[in-house]
């Protein structure tokens, strides 16, 4: 087919440069230059989709971010779908493969239509609230029926190619919009040499200029645009963002611009530079010192009946296909106004040599220059007017106009059918508002204009608006207004800026508009045909009458109960004449109604524009010890904890977890084994303060620690709940070594900050973390020695180096640290180097431990060793309910200690002394060979019928290899006075585990292996 | 109150639905109410609705100071289920999930509960570990769930990257199948419509500026219409309960923070069930109408802007394409925030309060919405007989002084 | 994203860099053992929480690392003044300021 | 001295390996694009030491002048003294970088300047992170893709070192000559940093220098 309703000339396309592309699987031609809406006008397709409820057909109406119908699907391989582009705003590439996202089996053909029709009656708004309950059975079946008709476009299946990034932008003023307002107010402002932003939604700057038929300096405008924009690039503070729409306004003038940088290249962005990929969007997070609005206005479409079919389009919209695109949707024309301005379409209609039926006008004596030009060139004005209903199925056949009376609602006359093809309707135009009301600013109402403009809000922005979106809207105060808004923007961030020269702009008489919201129709609205106010969602005017009659008499209630603006559009094109038949229904005036809450964002953004290159391989970081790549190497297995990475076990070949746990568990006990325990947080604490600073936050006492010695200690909250533990070591009078759990560290750090900062800044201490100076491997087993003897020259003699000491040496050749500590039971030795030099010691280490078998072995593992002695693990076998008593760990409390300690108070409240608290005990399932899981219920009486009385739960178990049965630990309800009893836990699958209450100490309980 | 039907629909249509009646009364307050309700949103309709229906209290008044549901029954999302850790909250979202189970019929109102099964994601093993216990308890409360392996789950989630690429590999879910959406509007609007038909009193426009007491008991609210009296005051204004409470004279245990969602354009149905993940902190789900709704964590800081910091939707929309790389290239639409009151054990205060006879229900958090019948339920009762009904009981305020809180934070870190 | 003048270095940050750490000016009880369980208990748990100027503590987490306060409206999210720790607000809800929020802010 | 425990910690003799050496920079030397626009060199190895103490104390600032040579710098500014320099971290905190194994000599010579009264505390963190140098054209842009502090010369000028977010973490920027920048990186991030740099510079052409 060929481009039926192309212009011969005009438009700022490239006729030299065609391109082809699909829809719906037919096969057309347009040109670079074109966005996807104009190259289907140009082809004469008047069914661009079906109705989001009705499934009627419905056609391209607008040519921007407004445009309600136009809502496609487009790619060619599956794993480049997007779902609902707006063709008004997607720039036309070669090989684009667009569709509509609804009607079956074609939006020519569609069946829902049938349904529609039928049915449409039946769904006035919120008619699913009044149905779809009997029986009450069936509703998940009616909701798959109801979930079938959902949505516009689909997503992809497969995963998306391209990638998305940000920039983090800082300026002294960002213009939002790039028609005459912004592009003088980022003239007036870059030039002061003041770092400037300009961002605007559309392919090339210029906005309204690009396609009006004024002139400035008597020449067409957009040769001020192209000069002006010459300038700018010139200026290195400026910056240029076209293919970028703000989109949203948050607070402390921190705003969001969505960059679509290859969207007008084709489905995928292609590589660029360095043969690197590009991102297919970008997000500019923007701090900005003012922001100028320059975002422009909106047409408002006129509400008369049929105002849906195909062949009813904004009259700015035909304007821009024409002027613009060289695209004439139509060749007979009827112009609904009751505005001057859109009487510029009529002209521009003539110009194109096309026939303009007839201009209807509201208003009963209209005079303006406008309107006396198109008088003088001898189209038929029906003043007092309006075009009431619409005749037509898939494109517009005629349009009836008659007389009105727009106060009383009357039609006043029989009126006439007008064979037409398309309809062009005003209403008035309403600033966007949008960004300006994105922190709760209320727009306010002008009567003289018919719109809201944006507040003075709040404050909280700020924000200087110029142009439209300020209710300026002749060409001329347009600029000046941008260019005042830009020196001022300048003058407030610091800059000295001066005003451009105004160019020169046509004398004219322009008049108001009058307020038509609703066109009225002989019949009551209810009676009415449809008369659309929110195209996407189907919202009438009768829908909204409805929904005030039923009580919604909030704004809000009625945008929710009907829909209105709930759309991919977001009202853009409805709201205001939807608020305005609300207000009318209900006998109140629009300010009195007001407007919903604006949200960002402004038009839709893609997720993973949003979600930048923080997602796959950079969704957060991956923390790794020194001897990782050593891990890796030999097969490890890795457990998330927090951020790192820990190797959970080492299999061998054939092994699963349990096999290789049990081998490295043996290996412990009988010979000896290497963990990585690197990750542990470690913080070195100096000052003369600094014991006096552990008695306080460690709930034992701290006063009597010997220099060389350790300790362990136990931190609870205020409340008296534990939150970390650790072995700390007393490296010289003044100074200690701290550590924590893994999952621990950054969060006891901040806490000891924090009591240092707030409560006790007289104490004399710093903290600084040393986790990841220090690496550290554990050798633990009975040859530990042995083996470290090897490669130390530290002396290991028992007496000389007893457990919970450190000592200074040489490890491999590598100044160390080793303290004698033990979480495995086992003798053991924790050897601390700096970190650059671990992998070599740990490499040295496993080369003189072949002739122990020495076993490295993973958190799995260390988990098990620790249990079977009884030691916890915060975070495993507590939660944030578990005081050092639950844990029967008394004699980690300092109860006489003089400083009432971070969490004495808390742990001897009411509810903590009750003795049947739930307490930590160990638990030995009667049949040795099940394991009770982690995370089971107990029970006493197993026969209870549901609900059962619950008393504790397992927080650990495993089966021991060195002991040859299950265990487990567990908290149960005053455990510690119940040893020798019995607990049942009742599982999924219908089984009971029983199990005796026993010491949670299984192995050593005298601790005679690791004090050797 | 006009009945609602599929045939009541059709007789309807043959009128041009000029016939509906109003939803509910707008009445002029009476001077004087057994019981004054201070918040028109879910829990406080239909604490209404339960006092009169139930209970026999129908000298009921709602004041509500903007529009009935616009707090955070008119912005959350959505998710409904009872698979709550401790025996003292599952028994009361059990017992919400019992009434939202026959909820349109019992108020002829259609609230869409569509249980169609709600998981949460493990990626650690703690996170299995803390899942079994909750599945365990939940199982022996008489409370549907289960605990799937990471294959299950793959299974039973289409489009879920259950690799090992991921930077926490999913290790299995629990899941609740009686879980699931309901639409909430619907359900302030029912409740209201059920409640202005037994005869209570919704005012709305009108903002309790006050309480006015007598002998250290409440005797009305002083509102911007002026005086209403009233026998007994509940309070249900999550989001700011503590402004009330300050007017009341006393402090609660309960700081107010914004909580975001968002959701995208309509595309249509591709995930069929609410899917949450604490580790990559993040949630989903897809309405009806197309739309997926997600939304994740709390912001930092108090905040009664109903608006919170970009930072978190990005987080949380990095978390969805990380969980579904998929919808990498579908689009966000909207963004919002509420105010949600959080609780130092993420648990809600039902509660008597050092005022006589002025009865507190807040602190619901994140998780308010899914409570909304039975937090009505049992705060109505509570309000009838001037006696907490058992299950509110353990909720007190007296809990943060004895110490005998109710630790739901392991079980729910990420908001929903 | 909220933008925070850091007393300690002197310039404004963006809110990824901070923490929010809670209400300001609670100072731990100098005799723990001397309160009642209701005391400790309104010490740890119980808020001022208001709709309106809050001081709160922040923690410049990932610049200095120090903690300092804020006055902050919670509505309008304007925050009116930072200050160290140790260090007393110049702007209150009782007390008469030169400074003003620009605004109350608004909710819906 | 006594007070505290010092100790030498790095061998001599021994090469050690920086917290980079996984990514094997040395063999990307030279193989980057050409007309690359971000250069990385790992400054490793070297001695990297805290330093706490109150700036307002004549004695301590005294004492660190004695023995480095500089005075403290103030709020978010960086000194040299030859292959010395030291950073403002917070107001009792400075991070200070000197010659590989110079770090022990340095902690003594500090610690013989400020005595045995003074409250102060010095920490070797060498093992602990390490200096990636950026230096090229297109620098700035690729700090711009990864942290939201303002890094454009007006408000980050040469001499200025801040920490602050960066990608999903922290470190801290150090803005050494017109085109060269440092970020001091935490050893068990430095995979993570190591990935983003790769992927933000990927656009602008990256070269690794020895």
């Amino acid at each position: 087919m060929s481009q039926v309703n192309r212009l011969s000339r005009g438009g700022r396309i490239d006729r030299s440069q065609p391109l082809t592309f699909t829809f719906n699987g037919e096969t057309y031609q347009g040109y670079a230059g074109d966005t996807l809406a104009a190259a289907l006008l140009a082809n004469g397709v008047d069914v661009i989709g079906r109705s989001f409820k009705y499934s009627r057909p419905r056609g391209i109406v607008a040519a921007g971010a407004e445009e309600p119908n136009a809502v496609l699907q487009i790619g060619s391989r599956e794993e480049t779908q997007i779902p609902n582009v707006r063709a008004t705003q997607q720039a036309l590439y070669s090989g684009l493969v667009a569709a509509s996202t609804n009607g079956w089996p074609s939006v020519n053909n569609d069946l829902m239509g049938i349904l529609g029709k039928v049915g449409g009656k039946m769904m006035p708004p919120g008619f699913y609230y009044k149905t779809f309950m009997y029986p009450s059975s069936l509703w998940m079946t009616y909701e798959k029926y109801i979930r079938k008709a959902a949505g516009l476009g689909r997503a992809p299946l497969e995963n998306d190619p391209d990638i998305y990034d940000h920039i983090n932008q800082h300026c002294d003023v960002l213009v939002i919009g790039a028609g005459p307002a912004g592009l003088a107010a980022a003239l007036a402002a870059g030039r002061s040499g003041a770092r400037v932003i300009l961002a605007d939604e559309q392919e090339e700057f210029g906005g309204s200029l690009l396609d009006t038929r004024e002139t400035l300096d008597g020449k067409p405008a957009a040769e001020w645009v192209a000069k002006v924009v010459a300038e700018l690039k010139t200026l290195p503070e400026v910056t240029l963002l076209p293919r970028a729409t703000v989109n949203g306004y948050h607070d402390h003038n921190f705003l969001t611009i969505h960059e679509r940088r290859t969207d007008h290249l084709g489905e995928t962005a292609p590589l660029g530079a360095f043969s690197a990929p590009q991102a297919r969007h970008r997000v500019h997070r923007v701090r900005a010192g003012r922001v100028v609005l320059a975002a422009g206005a909106h047409e408002r479409p006129l509400v008369y009946a049929n105002n849906d079919v195909p062949g009813n389009m904004l009259a700015g919209a035909v304007s821009t296909y024409v002027r613009r695109y060289g695209v004439a949707p139509g060749k007979k024309l009827v112009l609904a106004t009751n505005n001057d301005y859109a009487y510029r379409t009529a002209l521009d209609w003539l110009d194109a040599g096309l026939q303009v039926v007839a201009v209807a006008d509201a208003r009963s004596n209209p005079r303006g220059s406008w309107v006396e030009e198109v008088r003088s060139r001898g189209v038929r004005v029906l003043t007092g007017s309006s075009v009431i209903d619409v005749r037509g199925g898939k494109r517009v056949e005629a349009a009836r106009v008659a007389a009105i009376d727009p106060v009383a609602m009357k039609v006043t006359s029989p009126g006439e059918w007008l064979d037409c093809d398309l309809v062009a309707s005003s209403g008035g135009y309403s600033p966007v508002v949008h960004l300006a009301s994105h922190l709760g600013g209320r727009p306010e109402w002008r009567e003289d204009i018919l719109a809201f403009v944006p507040g003075e809000g709040n404050g909280l922005q700020k924000r200087i608006d110029a142009g439209a979106v300020n209710g300026v809207f002749k060409l001329g105060d347009v600029i000046a207004n941008g260019f005042e808004a830009g020196v001022k923007a300048a003058a407030e961030t610091g800059f000295k800026a001066t005003a451009g020269d105004l160019p020169r702009t046509e004398k004219r008489v322009e008049e108001a508009a009058i307020a038509l919201f609703q066109v009225p129709h002989e019949k009551p609205t209810a009676r009415a045909p449809k008369q659309f106010v929110d195209l996407q969602n189907d919202v009438t005017a009768a829908g909204i009458e409805l929904a005030t009659r039923e009580g919604f008499e909030s704004v809000e209630h009625v945008k929710r109960y009907t829909a209105l603006g709930f759309g991919t559009d977001q009202g853009k094109l409805g709201n205001i004449n939807g608020l305005a038949i609300a207000a009318r229904s209900m006998g109140i005036s629009i300010p009195q109604m007001g407007t919903t809450m604006f949200r960002p964002n402004y038009t839709p953004v893609t997720f993973g524009a949003v979600a930048g290159r923080h997602c796959g391989h950079l969704f957060e970081p991956k923390r790794y010890t020194a001897m990782q790549a050593w891990h890796v190497a030999n097969g490890a297995e890795f457990e998330d904890v927090g951020q790192w990475k820990r190797p959970w076990y080492f299999p061998k070949k054939g092994e699963d977890l349990h096999a290789a746990v049990a081998r490295e568990c043996l290996a412990v006990r009988n010979s000896v084994g290497i963990l990585d325990a690197s990750t542990l947080g470690k913080i070195d604490i100096q000052g003369p303060d600094a014991r006096e600073f552990l008695n306080r936050v460690y709930t034992n006492a701290w006063t009597k620690l010997d220099v060389g010695k350790a300790r362990y200690g136990l931190m609870c909250k205020e409340d008296g709940m534990v939150f970390d533990d650790g072995v700390t070591a007393c490296l010289a009078d003044n100074h200690f070594l701290m550590t924590t759990t893994t999952g621990g560290a950054a969060r006891v750090l901040q806490w000891l900050e924090l009591y240092h900062q707030t409560e006790w800044p007289e104490l004399k201490v710093y903290f600084t973390s040393v986790t990841d100076h220090w690496a550290t491997m554990t050798l633990s087993g009975p040859n530990s020695r042995k083996l470290l003897a090897e490669v130390t020259d530290i002396d290991l003699d028992k007496d000389g180096f007893p457990f919970m000491t450190w000592k200074e040496g040489n490890v491999a050749g590598v100044p160390a640290r080793v303290f004698r500590i033990s979480f495995t039971g086992e003798l053991s030795y924790e050897v601390n180097v700096q970190a650059d030099y671990a992998l070599g010691v740990w490499e040295k280490l496993i080369e003189a431990g072949k002739k122990y078998d020495l076993t490295p072995y993973g958190t799995e593992t260390m988990h098990v060793l620790r249990a079977e002695k009884g030691f916890i693990i915060v975070g495993q076998d507590t939660d944030a309910s578990v005081t050092p008593d639950d844990l029967n760990m008394g004699w980690c409390v300092g109860r006489t200690k003089p400083f009432s300690w971070i969490g004495w108070r808390g742990m001897n409240r009411e509810d903590c002394l009750r003795e049947d608290r739930k307490q930590l005990v160990g638990l030995k399932p009667i049949d040795p060979l099940k394991v009770l899981p982690e995370g089971a219920q107990l029970v006493f009486d197993p026969k209870q019928s549901i609900p059962m009385t619950m008393v504790g739960h397992v927080t650990s178990s495993y089966m021991s290899a060195t002991m040859g049965h299950s265990f487990a630990m567990a908290v149960v309800k005053g455990g510690l006075k119940r040893m020798g009893e019995r607990v049942f836990a009742p599982l999924a699958d219908g089984s009971v585990i029983e199990a005796e209450i026993v010491s949670s100490v299984f192995y050593d309980p005298k601790g005679e292996r690791q004090n050797v | 109150m006009q009945r609602y039907s599929g045939f009541g629909l059709f007789k309807h249509s043959l009128s041009h639905h000029e016939n509906w009646q109003r939803m509910w009364r707008n009445p002029t307050p009476k001077p004087v109410y057994d019981v004054v309700i201070v918040g028109g949103g879910g829990h406080g309709l239909a604490t209404a609705y339960y006092l009169a229906k139930e209970f026999g209290v129908k000298n009921v008044a709602v004041v509500e100071k903007g529009w009935l549901g616009g707090g955070n029954t008119a912005r959350n999302t959505t998710i409904v289920r009872s698979n709550y850790l401790w025996d003292e909250s599952a028994q009361l979202y059990e017992h919400a999930m019992k009434l939202w189970e026959g909820l349109s019929q019992d108020i002829n109102y259609n609230v869409m509960y569509s249980p169609r099964g709600v998981y949460n994601l493990c990626h650690t093993l703690q996170d299995m570990r803390d899942s079994e216990r909750r599945v365990s308890a939940n199982r022996l409360n008489g409370i549907d769930g289960e605990l799937l392996n990471a294959e299950q789950v793959a299974a039973e989630i289409p489009y879920l990257d259950c690799s090992k690429n991921t930077r926490y590999p999913i290790m299995g879910a629990t899941v609740q199948r009686r879980g699931g959406v309901a639409r909430h509007d619907a359900v302030a609007w029912g409740y209201a419509r059920a409640a202005d038909a037994a005869g209570v009193d919704l005012i709305q426009q009108t903002e309790v500026i006050g309480f006015r007491k007598q002998d250290g008991a409440v005797i009305g609210v002083e509102t911007t219409r002026g005086f209403i009296g009233a026998k007994r005051v509940g309070v249900v204004t999550a989001g700011n309960s503590g402004h009330m409470a300050k007017l009341a004279g006393f402090r609660l245990p309960i700081e107010s923070h914004p909580l975001q969602a968002l959701v995208s354009e309509p595309i249509k149905p591709i995930i069929d069930s609410v899917i949450m993940s604490n580790a990559v902190h993040g949630y989903i789900s897809q309405s009806d109408k197309g739309d997926l709704v997600i939304g994740a964590g709390i912001d930092g800081y108090n905040g009664y802007g109903q608006r919170g910091s970009y930072p978190t939707i990005e987080h949380t929309l990095q978390a969805i394409v990380e969980m579904f790389p998929i919808l990498s290239r579908v689009r966000m639409n909207r963004q919002w925030g509420g105010i949600v009151d959080t609780s130092p054990d993420a648990c809600p205060v039902i509660s008597k309060t050092p005022v006589k006879n002025l009865f507190f229900n807040c602190g619901w958090g994140t998780g308010g919405f899914k409570a909304t019948p039975g937090s009505g339920h049992v705060f109505a009762a509570s309000l009838a007989t001037g006696e907490m009904h058992p299950l509110a009981k353990p909720f007190a305020l007296e809990r943060f002084h004895t110490g005998a809180l109710i630790d739901e934070h392991g079980a729910a870190a990420v908001a929903h | 994203m909220l933008h925070i003048f850091c007393p300690h270095c002197g310039e404004l940050r963006s809110e990824e860099e901070f923490h929010a750490a809670g209400q300001a000016h609670i100072a731990r009880p100098l005799d723990p053992n001397a309160c009642t369980d209701e005391e400790w208990g309104d010490y740890l748990f119980f808020r001022d929480n208001p709709r309106g100027l809050h001081h709160e503590l922040w923690l410049h987490a990932a610049g200095c690392r120090k903690y300092f306060n804020a006055t902050r409206h919670t509505i309008s999210y304007e925050i009116l003044e930072t200050y160290k720790i140790g260090e007393k607000p110049s702007v209150t809800e009782a007390g008469g300021s030169e400074k003003k929020p620009v605004a109350k802010g608004v909710t819906a | 001295m006594t007070a505290v425990n010092v100790y030498k910690q790095r061998p001599d003799k021994i090469e050690g390996q920086s917290p980079l050496h996984h990514a094997g920079l040395a063999e990307l030397v030279g193989k980057g694009k050409s007309g690359a626009g971000v250069h990385l060199r790992e400054k490793k190895l070297l001695g990297h030491l805290t330093l706490r103490g109150d700036a307002k104390d004549p004695a301590f600032a005294g004492g660190v002048h004695k023995a480095l040579g500089v005075e403290l710098p103030v709020a978010l500014t960086l000194v040299a003294n030859g292959s010395l320099s030291l950073q403002w971290l917070a107001p009792d905190e400075w991070l200070l970088i000197v010659p590989r194994g110079e770090e022990f000599a340095t902690e003594k010579r500090l610690r013989e300047a400020l005595g045995n009264e003074l409250h102060y505390a010095v920490v070797n963190v060498s093992g602990g992170q390490t200096l990636l140098e950026l230096s090229g054209p297109k620098v700035r842009e690729m700090l711009m893709k990864s942290t939201s502090y303002d890094v454009h010369p007006s408000n980050f000028p040469v001499g200025k070192a801040v920490g602050t977010h960066f990608a999903k973490t922290q470190l801290v920027i150090r803005h050494t000559a017109e085109e060269t920048w440092e970020l001091v990186v935490r050893r068990s991030f430095a995979d993570y940093i190591w990935l983003w740099l790769q992927d933000a510079s990927a656009e602008f052409g990256l070269a690794i220098e020895a």
